[in-house]
């Protein structure tokens, strides 16, 4: 096996930016096995949580990322631990790749205990730290995330905030309103726009006016990136990342990915668009399967240590399925815990005036000092 | 020595942002203008554009901005031009304020303050009319204050400023440039009113008056010209509404027997309802047990 | 015969447009995807794309876009998702809505409804499951209505279309799929109910069940309960949170001397709060004359 | 005197616009006569506004429109009645020139039964047949606008909306809602930004990462008008109207303009900008005195015909400030009148539970048939 190989981007697009990232890259053999490792993880744990909801182990919603693994996993890759992510509701695969253990999100999918939010947020709430979900009102993270890089700013810290949303949001007005303010206070927030080709059963078309994602910030210099290779997401993002560390941003990333499932799991995902439209993409540019063709024909990784990872996945994934299923629910009396981090009354009024609940506290919060 | 509403605010603003490097103010005209109503006056001057921010008139955008400062550990006052413009951002202050402290189970506060005036001005017609009182105090999560007099805002916005969870800050545009007669303790840098706590503004027997903001001075109006037929009442300041203090209400209403709310908002669903409720389903109330 | 929640609603909107070319429905998903809960079933394909609009999902673009439409003399129809969406939009229900034909003293009538499922259903997190019945019905300006059964949904639906005034309709998801008995004139092209005014869907003497939406469900449920064990409970559906059917209310009571009011939202300053209120202030609350 | 004259129009500034508009332009002798009463009348109105408004005849707010004359009559001089505008809390010009009468104006603003909402609008607040205010939120009447397009479309009928909003109000998130939505369903809308170039007490380049409005709307073309000159004003109208009735809407206009006096009456106006500036534009580019210079040294009219009008006018205003002043308010019993147009009860809850209120019907809407 060698220990790098160099490989060839299709070009970027660019919005008033001067330059464009390389379209040449090296990847090192370490590099493309854990791109891989983390790759199959998502996707695996997708399915899992698939067959969880087929079986009804889940109630509400779950939306899967399928599909859109090389998002994920090329901007995480261009980040430090100390820079943040807000996303929206579709959530799994960030919320793992954040540091939430495969437990945590399938688990909370089920509703239990060892759920990251204990069963309390479900598909669409999970959190970490430098890690903010998770949000379910369309385009409502979007401000979030140019709040948070407000934050990292006035500490004085060279941190940064990736804030993304759906092609679909992406029309929402809080997202040009947080564009003009980002532009004028110069946050380093880049705002990420996954452009998967649908917002529930409407195709990016019928939505929007102009669907070029990365000029739609106008004043604000824009990079449009092949989501479904995870180098290219790669290298975009790290273009960007450091100009917004030397304080150039904000900037606005599209990012052209797929989703294989449906919107969510009551949406079958077929009366909007054909299912041919759906195996092309899965044939031709599926992220894990062109990626894994790329290391192997350039013998940066051998089948036989894909395969391994591949089993070891497998394996944490079941481990976490069974905890998933078997670990308990919460008890009653957490349903009333943690309404307020300062509570001003030591219980909360249950269904009836005579029925009061004490107001208990679980977990410390991990963003301030209480 | 008297003290002003406005001055109220504006001092316990300033001195909280002097205790505390994280706290900041943003909104409209909040800086170079020295606030619509200058309740942020001087402030802009003393602690520059990094702690005091204009931003457009962009109001679902900038609360959303505040509210993800305060996830990112800052500890922002939104300030809206009114709380009638806070409509176009309530999504922020209900959905991303109050309620994820408890969807993430406890693992991300929001320690941010949304002031600004509230309730009917004067003739300003329907638009800027609202009170919202009852909205906010009805969300789980919020902790909503709704302050008479300086002394009410001066203790209870430093209150709400250190508090760590959202707190909804109800001002009233005609109180600002009414003064008010204060102690020293009240000017002391150290002085805090704890939220969630009603104050007796005098003592009567005969019926229990409850209101907040601005309408609390009608009641004390009142209960001077019944003083002089004789009839003494109750005059209870909620200063919160979220929680409320019920217990003051009905140990009162207990004495007095007699009850009238009076606020500056719609009947239905208001809060005099809510009172009204929590007497029906009290031990006040002789006929529920 | 048998007649989903959905069907009812359905059937109502798809008569009120064959009856009134000025009707149209606008929303996510409606048109091309049939509704995101499918209410809107097939009525794109009936009606087309002008009568049937797909929005983006820009909420208070699509809502102060169909005020607008209302305000140049068409009867929209706008779906919100859900309720919880509407937070975003709400701003165009309250201040252009429900405010404009008070502001120009009868001159600009505001005649759309409103509508889409509110409050909780199964598992979705707090974003998604708030009821906001207590917010809208505190409002002069709206009707604001909450139906429970397929009849309700049809008559109401149909009646609200009719109305001049803006309508807020909160529908349930987790009813949608129920079906009703109904009867034959339910199904009638001209079966209106009269908004504002409450149902009694089981008459009783030990205690009055007062309810809206779904959990009218729950009342007859315990009301069923408690008949087996010889308490006659009489059970009222509302329909209506603004009016509020007070005199039925209060009818009853009179009767049945005892109240539990029964909802899906938030108590404080919620609808039992305000019944309470009513309660208070009327002749069935003996002390208080 | 002669019977027309030519003028030469500043350019226009083009966004994704293959024509310009004329930057020759015929005017006739009466239209100038008309465009001259026009907006002395709307100047000698908020005069009398100003001054109401100073000896506390006038309650609540009152924004004054002086020095944006231009923009009012260039636009309605553009349209037909059976067009719709629509317009912010900057409205008393615009109500005037769309048929209110000045009594009606004036007498809202003081609270008097003759004024056009009966005193229960005020200064925002003012509507007539197709113009429907005078809207109180930054940013609402911009959506609005669109419906009534929507409308107008919907109908059947050619005709156009314009929708107005100022430069502060080109940030909120719903504007580009309602660009986005216009454009995707060609709605016959012009949205019209007056850039007076304060959003209060905020200059245009402190409030908007972008100051050219009239490319804000990205996808849609637009077109950048100098607003101080009514002939200019009324061209581009002309021209975007004459598209947008052949189904080529939507447009954006922006209109270069300038407010004299404080944002409302509560702001002096100069903290935020010199009296140097205003005096400046007062005396260089105010939109009546350069009209005024312009058709008398054309001969179009002479100096004996304007001073008639202006005597006219002032006479008129004066007597509609006379009613302002004299005619009663409403009775306590229209407070409760109209807040339905169907009502269901018959009375409405007084200040206690004890005091009931009829619901009376004072006005017949004269947007829906009852
Ligand atoms: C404000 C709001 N409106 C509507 C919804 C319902 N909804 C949830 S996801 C979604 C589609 C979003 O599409 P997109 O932004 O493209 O993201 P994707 O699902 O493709 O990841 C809609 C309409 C919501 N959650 N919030
Ligand atoms: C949503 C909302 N936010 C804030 C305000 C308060 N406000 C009224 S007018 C105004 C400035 C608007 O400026 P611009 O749009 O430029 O219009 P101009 O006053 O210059 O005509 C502000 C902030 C409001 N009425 N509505
Ligand atoms: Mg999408
Ligand atoms: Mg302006």
């Amino acid at each position: 096996v060698s220990s790098s190989a160099n490989f060839q981007l299709k070009p970027f697009k660019l919005h008033k930016l001067e330059d464009s990232p390389d379209t040449e890259v090296t990847l090192q053999r370490d590099d493309a096995l854990k791109y891989y490792r983390q790759m199959v993880t998502i996707r695996r744990m997708e399915a899992a949580a698939n067959a969880l909801y087929k079986d009804k182990s889940v109630r509400g919603f779950c939306h899967l990322y399928s599909g859109q693994e090389a998002v994920a996993v090329g901007l995480e890759n261009s980040i430090r631990k100390t820079d943040a992510v807000i996303t929206a509701y579709r959530a799994h695969g960030w919320s793992w790749i954040r540091g939430v253990s495969l437990t945590g999100v399938l688990s909370e999918l089920t509703g239990r205990r060892s759920g990251c939010a204990r069963g309390k947020g479900g598909s669409m709430h999970m959190y970490n730290e430098n890690f903010f979900g998770g949000n379910g009102i369309v385009g409502a993270q979007v401000p979030l995330g140019a709040g948070i890089a407000l934050a990292q700013k006035y500490k004085g810290t060279d941190a940064v905030t990736l804030a993304l949303y759906g092609d679909g949001a992406a029309n929402q007005g809080q997202v040009f309103e947080a564009y003009n303010m980002s532009k004028l206070w110069s946050l380093p927030v880049i705002f990420v726009c996954e452009n998967n080709g649908y917002g529930m059963g409407t195709s990016a078309e019928r939505a929007a006016a102009s669907t070029e994602y990365y000029s739609r910030g106008d004043y604000i210099p824009g990079l449009w990136v092949d989501g479904m290779d995870v180098l290219a997401t790669r290298e975009g993002t790290r273009f960007l990342v450091d100009l917004c560390r030397k304080g150039k941003g904000p900037f606005v990333m599209e990012v052209a990915t797929y989703r294989y499932h449906g919107h969510s799991m009551s949406d079958p995902g077929t009366s909007y668009r054909t299912r041919e439209e759906i195996q092309e993409v899965r044939q031709t540019r599926d992220p894990i399967t062109s990626f894994k063709d790329k290391i192997i024909t350039t013998d940066l990784v051998t089948i036989e240590e894909l395969k391994t990872i591949d089993n070891e996945i497998k394996k944490a994934v079941d481990d976490a399925v069974t905890i998933a299923r078997s670990d308990p629910e919460i008890g009653l009396e957490e349903l009333y815990g943690d309404v307020y981090a300062n509570p001003l009354e030591e219980t909360i009024r249950g269904i009836t005036p005579f029925t009061e609940h004490k107001h208990i506290k679980v977990n410390k919060p991990h963003n301030i000092q209480l | 020595a008297q003290l002003t509403v406005r001055d109220a605010l504006n001092s316990a603003m300033d001195e909280e942002m002097e205790r505390d490097e994280t706290v900041f103010i943003l909104g409209e005209e909040v800086a170079q203008y020295d606030g619509a109503y200058k309740v942020s006056r001087g402030l802009w001057k003393k602690w520059g554009d990094k702690r005091v921010i204009d931003t457009p008139i962009t109001e679902i955008g900038f609360a959303g901005i505040a509210v993800g400062a305060a996830m990112a550990g800052l500890r922002p006052i939104c300030e809206f031009m009114t709380f009638n413009f806070a409509m176009q951002a309530i999504d922020h202050i209900i959905n991303s304020g109050a309620k994820t402290f408890y969807m993430s189970a406890g693992n991300v506060a929001v320690p941010i303050v949304f002031r600004g005036p509230n309730g009917a001005a004067s003739g300003v017609a329907a638009q800027h009319s609202q009170c919202f009182g009852a909205w906010y105090s009805h969300c789980p999560g919020l902790k909503v204050v709704s302050p008479y007099s300086a002394e009410d805002c001066r203790g209870l916005m430093k209150q709400a400023i250190r508090d760590p969870d959202p707190v909804v800050f109800l001002e009233n545009e005609l109180l600002y440039g009414i003064a008010f007669d204060v102690s020293d303790e009240v000017k002391s840098k150290d002085f805090v009113i704890p939220l969630g706590k009603a104050k007796i503004e005098r003592t009567g027997d005969r019926i229990t008056l409850v209101s907040h903001s601005k309408s609390v001075g009608t009641c004390l109006d009142a209960a001077k010209e019944l003083a002089a037929q004789g009839v003494e009442c109750e005059v209870i300041n909620l200063r919160s509404l979220r929680p409320l203090d019920e217990e003051t209400i009905i140990r009162s209403v207990m004495k007095t027997n007699h009850l009238v709310t009076v606020e500056g908002g719609w009947p239905q669903s208001g809060i005099g309802a809510e009172i009204c409720a929590r007497i029906i389903e009290s031990m006040s109330s002789s006929s529920s047990f």
